[in-house]
């Protein structure tokens, strides 16, 4: 899971990583509350998790009220890259001097995470990486010793940063890894990390994703979650129920086991001239309630014009499946046509419940895609 | 006899008195796996369909031989258990369990690595040899035995694929569900190399998805010749645009680039003359013309 | 540092270890309150430091009030091995069913942490360990992982408790466990860990060590010392000082630099036939003023007869040393001998700035020590 | 040549612009010691005494070749700059600094084995090898060149001891100053593995102490032949019962026994025939005998 800007700093704050003074505020009463709070000129940023605002155009400043009631409007009532701003984070500017760049990445292929620091930040860090690979210094991490506070002197001696300078960096490289690696991150990053014209070395941006596994032991998680409103959302309901889903723009619902088997589905229904409205994956060993909610869930959904359920079954049971199909069919009044393809674990108790019921499950799954994707099309 | 495990592995199940855990102890059982003992904390003493139940693997140790494990605990208690096979020596060891913190496999694999232990999975459906031994959650009647290995990250997905290789006369020397996390044990260019040494294989079927690097990584290997078994792929997600904005930042650019998109995943294989299929059906019609 | 058995168990609560509810006293009014509080019957245990209380029949009961008061006040008047009785621990008596032996300690030698655990617990479990080893299991802790529920396990299935009743011990395992390598503990140990007849398993004594250099990131650990009191002690103050110092019962003071060099001063006055009053190490790069402090601790000492100082620079430099006893010899008005043998480091110096000040140090150790006997005897 | 070290031996002094690290720099490069460079975080470029002083090893060594550490760091920063001389393989590191917690200590020593590098100490006083180098805090002019390897676990006593040998014409082959703490680097048995195998020393004296069971230990090598060359042993401690009470409770009794208190050295050693001194004067008797 990634976090808002305004999240992910206050995760860096947790652990005395410094950041400028800030707030996030949903209206421009808000906005205007919290710049009286923190005195201008201040920095106005739209709170989006598709990241690459800087170069949407969309990060604005503001010397008074006027400018900052201008701003927020605009801002509050943007679109970037198909995401609705709903928040916007009014934050003390601060006096560039230089701007570095920071991140700890977990590297998944090595097993192992990885530091980057670059005496070159900004949102041309990529470019800086490809075209002046020596501004930017790259260094595993042995994931038993962790992060050490020579290793980021090294790092920073190897960019030419020594002595009592290097001295203000140490700080930010050991607090951020302490955030990275106690807090189940994957990424956390600082670009721009800046030294101001005071001397101070502030953390202006965040970006951080979270592990979704590590809800179970890292509270604020579920916290931050639980303020980040939004549950109205399908997808939002649908995960509360243990059903990963992700919502196209198209007319064939589909609903698979496993997220490279449902992915397929998603797949071949392109393939074969259709239109996915959405991925649905109920996981491995889902129960019938599962497949209930997941049928519920697509019911929920704009324009579909049929609900394609693919299910091998191997830690998933189909008997278990089939029952969660006569449920939903028992309780939903559907109005639209379901296709279900059945195979594997139980799959003879499973066709023998839906049977009974009259549906006749297809082996096959190309013909279960093929026959949906036709059905789709008739109804349109 | 295929690699990592045989019709003579002898196993051990962990989280035997779970609900998954003993639905697929008897489900392994049938298919003829020898599970020998079985190890639930503080269930020892008990049985689970004629499998002797201890609180621990050092327990069990005492009066069974034991080469591998299997392991279906929760989440929360994944750590303990795979620590336990590891210092038990256990191996391979087959890790189910879905839900796992990336930190702690993270912490699992490299201690593992260091010992020399071949972890599968997690979140995997494990691994089998047609008419010897199935070791994981996959259905049994869907492979049969022949020369056609699979290395799969998806697990329906490669039930899916086994089934149409059966159902077209392709047995399989064995099929290995590496598992969906982005950190595992065995990787896809791990599971080429141990099958480049398999006498049993003589080809090999991918399934890759998204994300990841694994199929660059694999193609890098054959290209450079190291695999010299003839290699088909299939990778989901090629439509799938669902997973961007799911992007590792700046920092993930600078190290990945384009990799983990399906183009360069179909790229690189594409470099390394590994046939892409479009359709998991076009698996079978590659594999028949190599 | 040694923990009285009511600190080590507050180390153990907080760790979720199980204590029984107790309160400490350090007179009988204390001790009415307590048991008033938690309720009779309850034990009454003096409070030291030197351990094997059981042995010395220092363990009472007490049912009601008048149990009570005869028992504490008997402790509180009572020495045991040389140590006066100042508090005692009033705690709920448990209903043992079976006792226990749980430490975990650390092997300085194989540099790594070790576990005990037998079900033979009590006062005779170093006899059980010689005469009945397989009641008793000892297992080495890989350091860099710690320990694991299922070494727990193993350790307690090797001992023939299985099942459920195993579970029962797991959490002591890995919370006493918790307690001693987060705590910087060098022994952590509970006997008897008891087994009560309502099943429940409780820590009823704990003998605790900490190491002293972990006082810089173990908070507590001076909280633990602040309550103690005992700081009018000439052994504590000198500790304040950064001195180490040991009472003994003799009329030679010794302070040397270095724990082996001063230990083998003790040594040699008792070989030469003179009665060491103490051992006193200013340690190693002493300047002046700690030099100033030993001298002037010495002058505390009851009975003393002449003050023999051996010095041999290393990290430690004899001018400054010279410097802290001209400043001793100016401020202390010293009514007896100092004997002074002073080598090493800044020799020159050293001996340069006595001889000003008239007084010849000896270089060698052996007719240092042999002057300072002489003296004491006069001096008798 | 002799062991651990040489005369050509390049060091780095970690903690080099702190007092003891600067002082002690100037009477080891009087001493001849071949020091390189300093190491003090956060003052780079600075220079003590003439040797140039970098912000991490890493920055020194892209200017100087560097073999061995002397760390005089405050114990707050020992993990960082012990962690940073092995990150960076130097061998050895005689680590100075005292008060070093023993969970730390624990830590740095077995990290340090499992990449065979030796750290001398924590809070000792060093190594020499008369006339070569000088790789401490010890009074050089105490000691002389000759074929008697000290090994001690007392700073002064050490001092002590080598001015009596120097008095009596016993010149030194190498004085490994091992350090007083409960966990440390190099022990007595491994110092007298490697004594064993070094050319330059004909006879050895051990200096110990009261406490651990090291001499213990020692007394085992020397008596099941490991040890072929002559040892002489004083035992500090002898008559204090100063740490009486300083027990480890019944586990202690349980792991050590007796061992530990002097009686138990002594016996110990005079088992193995070893001879143990009385007075510190006596080691030069018995040298002289041997």
């Amino acid at each position: 899971m990634f976090l808002y800007e305004h999240e992910g700093k206050e995760i860096f704050k947790r652990y005395g990583v410094p950041i400028p003074p800030n707030g996030v505020a949903f209206s421009v009463d808000e906005a205007l509350k919290i710049a009286k709070e923190i005195g201008y000129p201040v920095v106005v940023k739209p709170q989006i998790l598709g990241g690459r605002r800087g170069k949407a155009g969309a990060i604005r400043f503001a010397e008074n009220d006027e400018e900052l009631i201008e701003n927020a409007k605009t801002l509050l009532s943007m679109d970037i890259r198909g995401e609705r701003v709903e928040r916007i984070l009014i934050e003390k500017k601060v006096n560039i001097e230089h701007e570095y760049y920071i991140a700890y990445l977990m590297d998944f292929f090595e097993r192992k995470p990885i530091v980057m620091f670059s005496t070159e930040g900004g949102i041309e860090i990529e470019e800086v990486a490809r075209t002046k690979p020596e501004a930017l210094v790259k260094r595993y991490i042995d994931p038993e010793l962790g992060m050490k506070s020579f290793l980021a002197l090294e790092i920073l001696n190897d960019l030419g940063i020594k002595g009592r300078e290097a001295r203000k960096f140490v700080p930010i490289f050991m607090n951020l890894w302490r955030a990275f690696s106690e807090s189940d991150l994957l990424l956390a990053e600082i670009n721009p990390l800046v030294k101001t014209i005071e001397g101070e070395v502030i953390a202006v941006d965040a970006r951080v994703m979270v592990d979704d596994n590590a809800e179970v032991r890292q509270e604020w998680i579920k916290e931050f979650k639980e303020k980040r409103g939004g549950r109205e959302s399908i997808e939002y309901r649908a995960k509360e129920k243990g059903i990963s889903l992700v919502v196209l723009e198209g007319d064939v619902g589909v609903i698979g086991n496993g997220a490279g088997l449902t992915m397929a589905t998603v797949d071949l229904v392109k393939e074969f001239g259709g239109e996915p409205a959405d991925f649905l994956d109920i996981g491995g060993g889902a129960g019938p309630e599962k497949v209930f909610e997941a049928i519920k869930s697509l019911t929920q959904l704009p324009g579909i014009k049929v609900i394609l359920m693919n299910i091998f079954g191997g830690i998933t049971r189909c008997d278990l499946v089939a029952k969660g199909i006569i449920e939903a069919l028992g309780k939903l009044n559907l109005q639209i046509p379901l296709v279900v393809r059945l195979t594997g674990t139980n799959e003879e108790e499973g066709r023998a419940i839906l049977e009974k019921a009259g549906i006749k499950a297809y082996t096959d799954m190309i013909a279960a895609v093929k026959k949906a994707v036709e059905l789709s099309k008739e109804g349109r | 006899m295929a690699v990592l495990v045989n019709k003579d592995t002898k196993v051990v199940v962990q989280g035997i008195t779970g609900r998954e855990g003993s639905f697929h102890t008897k489900l392994m059982l049938e298919y003829g796996t020898k599970i020998v003992a079985g190890v639930t904390p503080g269930k020892g003493g008990n049985d689970v369909h004629g499998v002797p139940v201890y609180d621990s693997i050092k327990d069990a140790l005492k009066e069974h031989d034991i080469d591998a494990s299997i392991i279906f605990v929760p989440a929360k208690f994944a750590y303990d258990a795979v620590m336990e096979a590891i210092y038990n020596e256990l191996n391979p060891i087959v890790v189910i369990t879905e839900g796992i913190p990336i930190w702690v496999t993270m912490k699992l694999v490299n201690e593992a690595k260091k010992r020399n232990i071949y972890i599968i999975g997690p979140n995997c459906p494990g691994i089998i040899v047609p008419g010897e031994i199935k070791l994981g959650i996959m259905p049994g009647h869907t492979f049969k035995p022949g020369d056609v290995a699979v290395i799969s990250r998806s697990g329906t997905l490669t039930y899916e694929i086994s089934k149409l290789l059966t159902d077209n006369n392709l047995g399989q020397s064995v099929v290995i569900g590496i598992g969906g996390d982005s950190i595992k044990g065995i990787t896809i260019p791990e599971a080429l190399r141990l099958l480049e040494n398999d006498p049993y294989t003589k080809r090999i079927v991918i399934i890759g998805e998204i994300g990841g690097i694994e199929e660059e990584k694999a193609a890098e290997l054959i290209k450079k010749g190291e695999i010299t078994k003839p290699v088909v792929a299939y990778i989901a997600g090629k439509h799938a645009t669902l997973r961007t904005g799911v992007s590792f930042g700046h920092a993930g650019a600078i190290i990945l680039g384009e990799m983990g998109r399906p183009e360069s995943k179909i790229r690189a294989f594409n470099e390394a003359r590994v046939l892409v299929a479009r359709l998991p059906i076009e698996v079978i019609d590659y594999l028949k013309t190599i």
